[in-house]
């Protein structure tokens, strides 16, 4: 089971939903379009010699200045046949929303939902989309390139006055 | 025939005052600073959700009469250990049927899944 | 305290009463059970067999503030633990105090960003700074002989010893 | 999967109870107790002392780890995954070292092989250590915390010998080691390796057969292998469940091919067998950190870093002889290498399960993204799972079990 058999059996079933074939450093990437997207993951997992039943991973990135702005990255692996699958999906600045993973794969319940805290992408078909790391009531998304890092001057000997006279020390 | 239960006393006695001195030390000498954010109910760290009174499942009621029942006959014990030489078999067995009433009690309720707490 | 307060300076009475209640406290004084991060790990092996905090009367790391002394912060504070620490502390009884350990509950840390309490004095008042990413257990320890020292000079008065501050000239620790 | 597996959330729990509409009462196992294994919160649903409904609520120590890398170069980076898995710090050196690596295809020198494997199998052992500790204490059995914390100074001390940090080590860098090898490593592995494996007979005979604890374990906080793969429980959690999937062996990275060890296999999926299948596993790293020194030990001196000086600095002497390496070392250390444009991802078998790292540059010497598959955070997800319709106490035993750290959860 290498990259060539699993390309063959994507592109017969889904050529018209691959957008883009890349294989950087031995690892088959696939980018698809929405669609496509969740119909590869529900072939690849219940195809039998296919096997690709475990969502290791999954992650969005923010590509700021590419056209479909935010990307979800999804690794597939087959147990089995002990290989590594990557389907990528775009989506794009003003509401980007990806189709959830959730209903195939429970694992990608978490995953999805730190998704959408930490970079604003949205899952529909996921069952409780809500924050998971960051204070319910946090404004922003702050692993968006636009966000600040929000680090704080760093206090030395010659700017210590006015930090600490701005840092409420607690009293009792 | 009482004097032989005077240290008995003394050290009852002694026992309350100690405890009644330092209870009421520390309410003398203690700092008193309660804030009501001190005051409010600790949760490991969070505030507590929905009502605090509330009905509380029968399976401890049920726990805490069985504890009583063979808390009692065990209590009944104690007197008989200590005179059961001087009791004789006669003793026994009054004790033997005391004994007996409350194992079928107690078989019973182990069949009837009591003890058996999902 | 309740009467000296009320009773005031008796000289002789109440610095001997002083030293008693002070080295009653610093031979006594139970951590509350607050382990964060990695420095909980260290603070962990600091209590275990080898590096035994129970020395120094710190046998039992009490889960609930109410019977806690010592609040160790073991690790970095993030903005949600915030409000959490801060109610803690507030919940613990009146002689308390704070040990800041390992750089992030100091300053930071390395971690200068969005979701890090830049310094957990900004949330509750600190007494002694341990240094370290995670400090040693030694240097734990050593933290806590120094909160010790600073007990023993606490007056009976009742008024707090401020934290030190870096503006401020170091006391001469006897 | 019989009925479907959900993941709830605490506000599925909390509001209607707020409303009062439930009969159930709803707890905070909140961010400070004792037994959650650092700052997680669980919103319990209790009927009595039989557990409803269980939510896990992170976040509690989110550090914006993977914020913060994007705006350090690669080398300074490698600070900052230590201190996301604490227990295994050197676990997550070796993922992001191997992705970056991966990213610019360079090659590492056989003994830098050797030494990670090595050092990553001593750090497996020690993360089982405080485990084992902790699971104990969890339980009652105070003295095995005390035990197991001695066996973990011993590992701690080689640690604190070769790189100087106890914990923090930061020893693995983008091509190779950070520093060499000591002289005196090998003997004091050697005599480690000595005592370790009568130390861990100590542990069996103490809870292996110990009726209290096969009473708080067999058969409490069940999960079948269908629903542990949907779950995506990885590590001993799901070899307990019968999978036999070690990253070590499915997809080998860093010379774990070449070394021989079996992978520990579980039955049923209780607690029980997580407790055998993390001993054996400390066996397991026993015996490869045995072929370990023998291999380093007849390979004798050599480099540890990788020839290409484009990637890792040369050492210091060569510097003042030949100007072209303190070019090297002038470029690396102001703005660091250039990798090319890409992404890649690698997973290694760290002692909670399979932790991942995917790295995205865009040719800036910064990372673009770099994101952690963090293996306690997706097993927390099947904590709801297993913990429904069992005691309270056995939710505190399966929390354990799951031995999850928080710093990895909320990177």
């Amino acid at each position: 089971m290498d990259n060539q058999t699993v390309l063959a059996a994507l592109r017969e079933r889904f050529a018209a939903e691959i957008l883009a074939v890349n294989e950087f450093r031995g690892d088959l990437s696939l980018t698809f379009t929405p669609k496509g997207y969740l119909a590869a993951a529900q072939f690849l997992r219940d195809d039998p010699d296919l096997a690709y039943t475990f969502l290791e991973n999954l992650c969005g990135v923010d590509y700021l200045g590419r056209k479909p702005r935010f990307e979800v990255v999804a690794h597939l692996t087959s147990m089995r046949h002990r290989h590594r699958v990557c389907l990528k999906v775009g989506c794009d600045e003003p509401e980007p929303t990806v189709p959830s993973l959730t209903p195939l794969f429970p694992t990608a319940n978490y995953q999805e939902r730190e998704t959408f805290d930490l970079l604003g992408i949205r899952f529909d078909g996921h069952p409780s989309l809500t924050r998971i790391l960051l204070p319910d009531d946090w404004v922003g998304h702050p692993l968006r390139k636009d966000h600040p890092l929000g680090d704080e001057e760093i206090a030395f000997t010659f700017n210590q006055e006015r930090i600490y006279a701005r840092k409420p020390f607690v009293r009792e | 025939m009482l004097e032989s239960y005077v240290p008995v006393l003394i050290l009852f006695l002694i026992a309350v005052f100690i405890a009644a001195f330092v209870i009421t030390l520390s309410a003398l000498l203690g700092p008193r600073r309660s804030t009501p954010r001190k005051l409010a109910p600790y949760e490991s760290g969070m505030d507590p959700v929905g009502p605090a009174i509330r009905r509380i499942p029968v399976k401890f009621y049920v726990v805490a009469m069985l504890f009583i029942v063979f808390d009692i006959e065990v209590v009944f014990f104690y007197p008989f250990a200590l005179v059961f030489r001087q009791l004789g078999p006669a003793g026994l067995a009054a004790m033997g049927v005391f004994f007996l009433v409350l194992l079928v009690g107690f078989v019973y309720e182990w069949k009837k899944g009591a003890l058996r707490w999902e | 305290m309740g009467i000296e307060e009320k009773a005031g300076n008796l000289g002789i009475v109440t610095t001997t009463l002083e030293t008693v209640v002070n080295w009653g406290r610093t031979n006594a004084m139970w951590p509350l059970l607050f382990g964060l991060a990695c420095c909980a790990i260290e603070m962990m092996g600091a209590q275990a067999s080898n590096y035994d905090l129970s020395r120094f009367g710190m046998e039992l790391n009490r889960a609930s503030p109410r019977q806690a002394d010592l609040m160790i912060v073991a690790g970095r504070v993030s903005r949600k633990m915030a409000p959490v620490v801060r109610r803690l502390y507030d919940q613990m009884p009146e002689p308390k105090w704070v040990i800041a350990m390992g750089d992030c509950a100091a300053c930071g840390g390395i971690f200068n960003n969005y979701a890090i309490v830049q310094g957990v004095d900004e949330v509750v008042p600190v007494d002694v700074y341990v240094a370290g990413c995670p400090p040693r257990p030694e240097a734990l320890i050593d933290g806590i002989m120094m909160l010790h020292q600073k007990v023993m000079r606490e007056k009976i008065s009742g008024k707090k010893e401020s934290p030190i501050r870096i503006d401020q000239p170091l006391v001469q620790v006897k | 999967m019989t009925e479907p597996i959900t993941v709830p959330t605490p506000q599925q729990i909390i509001e209607p109870a707020v409303a009062g509409r439930t009969e159930t009462m709803v707890l905070n196992m909140g961010p400070h107790h004792p037994s959650t294994h650092g700052v997680l919160r669980l919103v319990l649903e209790l009927d009595g002392e039989v557990v409803v409904n269980v939510a896990p609520d992170v976040g509690y120590l989110h550090t914006g780890i993977e914020k913060t890398m994007e705006s350090k170069t690669y080398q300074k980076a490698v600070v900052l995954t230590d201190r996301m898995d604490y227990l295994a710090p050197l676990s997550n050196n070796l993922c992001y070292a191997l992705a970056v690596e991966k990213l610019l295809d360079v090659e590492i020198p056989e003994r830098a092989q050797i030494a990670r494997v090595l050092l990553t199998e001593l750090q497996r052992i020690s993360s089982h250590l405080v485990w084992l500790g902790t699971h104990a204490l969890d339980l009652a059995a105070m003295s095995v915390f005390l035990y197991a914390f001695r066996e973990r100074e011993q590992i701690l001390d080689i640690f604190e010998l070769v790189s100087g940090a106890r914990m923090m080590t930061s020893y693995f860098r983008i091509g190779g080691l950070a520093y060499d090898l000591p002289s005196d490593f090998i003997p004091t592995v050697e005599q480690f390796l000595a005592v370790m494996p009568s130390r861990i007979d100590e542990y069996e005979d103490l809870l292996t057969a110990n009726p209290l604890w096969l009473e708080r374990t067999v058969g409490v906080g069940v999960i079948d292998a269908q629903s542990a793969i949907a779950l995506g429980l990885t590590g001993a959690n799901l070899r307990a469940t019968g999978v036999a999937y070690d990253v070590r062996k499915a997809m080998p990275y860093s010379g774990y091919e070449t070394y021989s060890f079996e992978i520990p296999v579980g039955k049923n999926g209780d607690i029980y067998d997580r407790y055998r299948v993390r001993i054996a596993e400390m066996r397991q790293s026993v015996k490869i950190v045995q072929q370990a020194t023998e291999r380093l030990r007849e390979l004798g001196p050599g480099p540890v870093v990788t020839s290409n000086r484009k990637v890792a600095p040369p050492p210091k002497r060569e510097i003042t002889e030949s100007m072209e390496s303190l070019i090297h070392h002038f470029k690396l250390w102001t703005e660091g290498f250039k990798p090319p444009r890409g992404d890649a991802y690698v997973s290694i078998e760290s002692p909670r399960g399979i932790l991942g790292c995917y790295v995205v540059s865009d040719g800036s010497p910064k990372p673009w993204r770099v994101h952690f598959r963090a293996p306690s955070f997706i097993n927390l997800q099947s904590l709801a799972h297993m913990a429904k319709g069992r005691m309270v106490a056995d939710l505190v035993a399966l929390i354990a079990s799951l031995d999850p750290v928080l710093g990895e959860v909320d990177r």
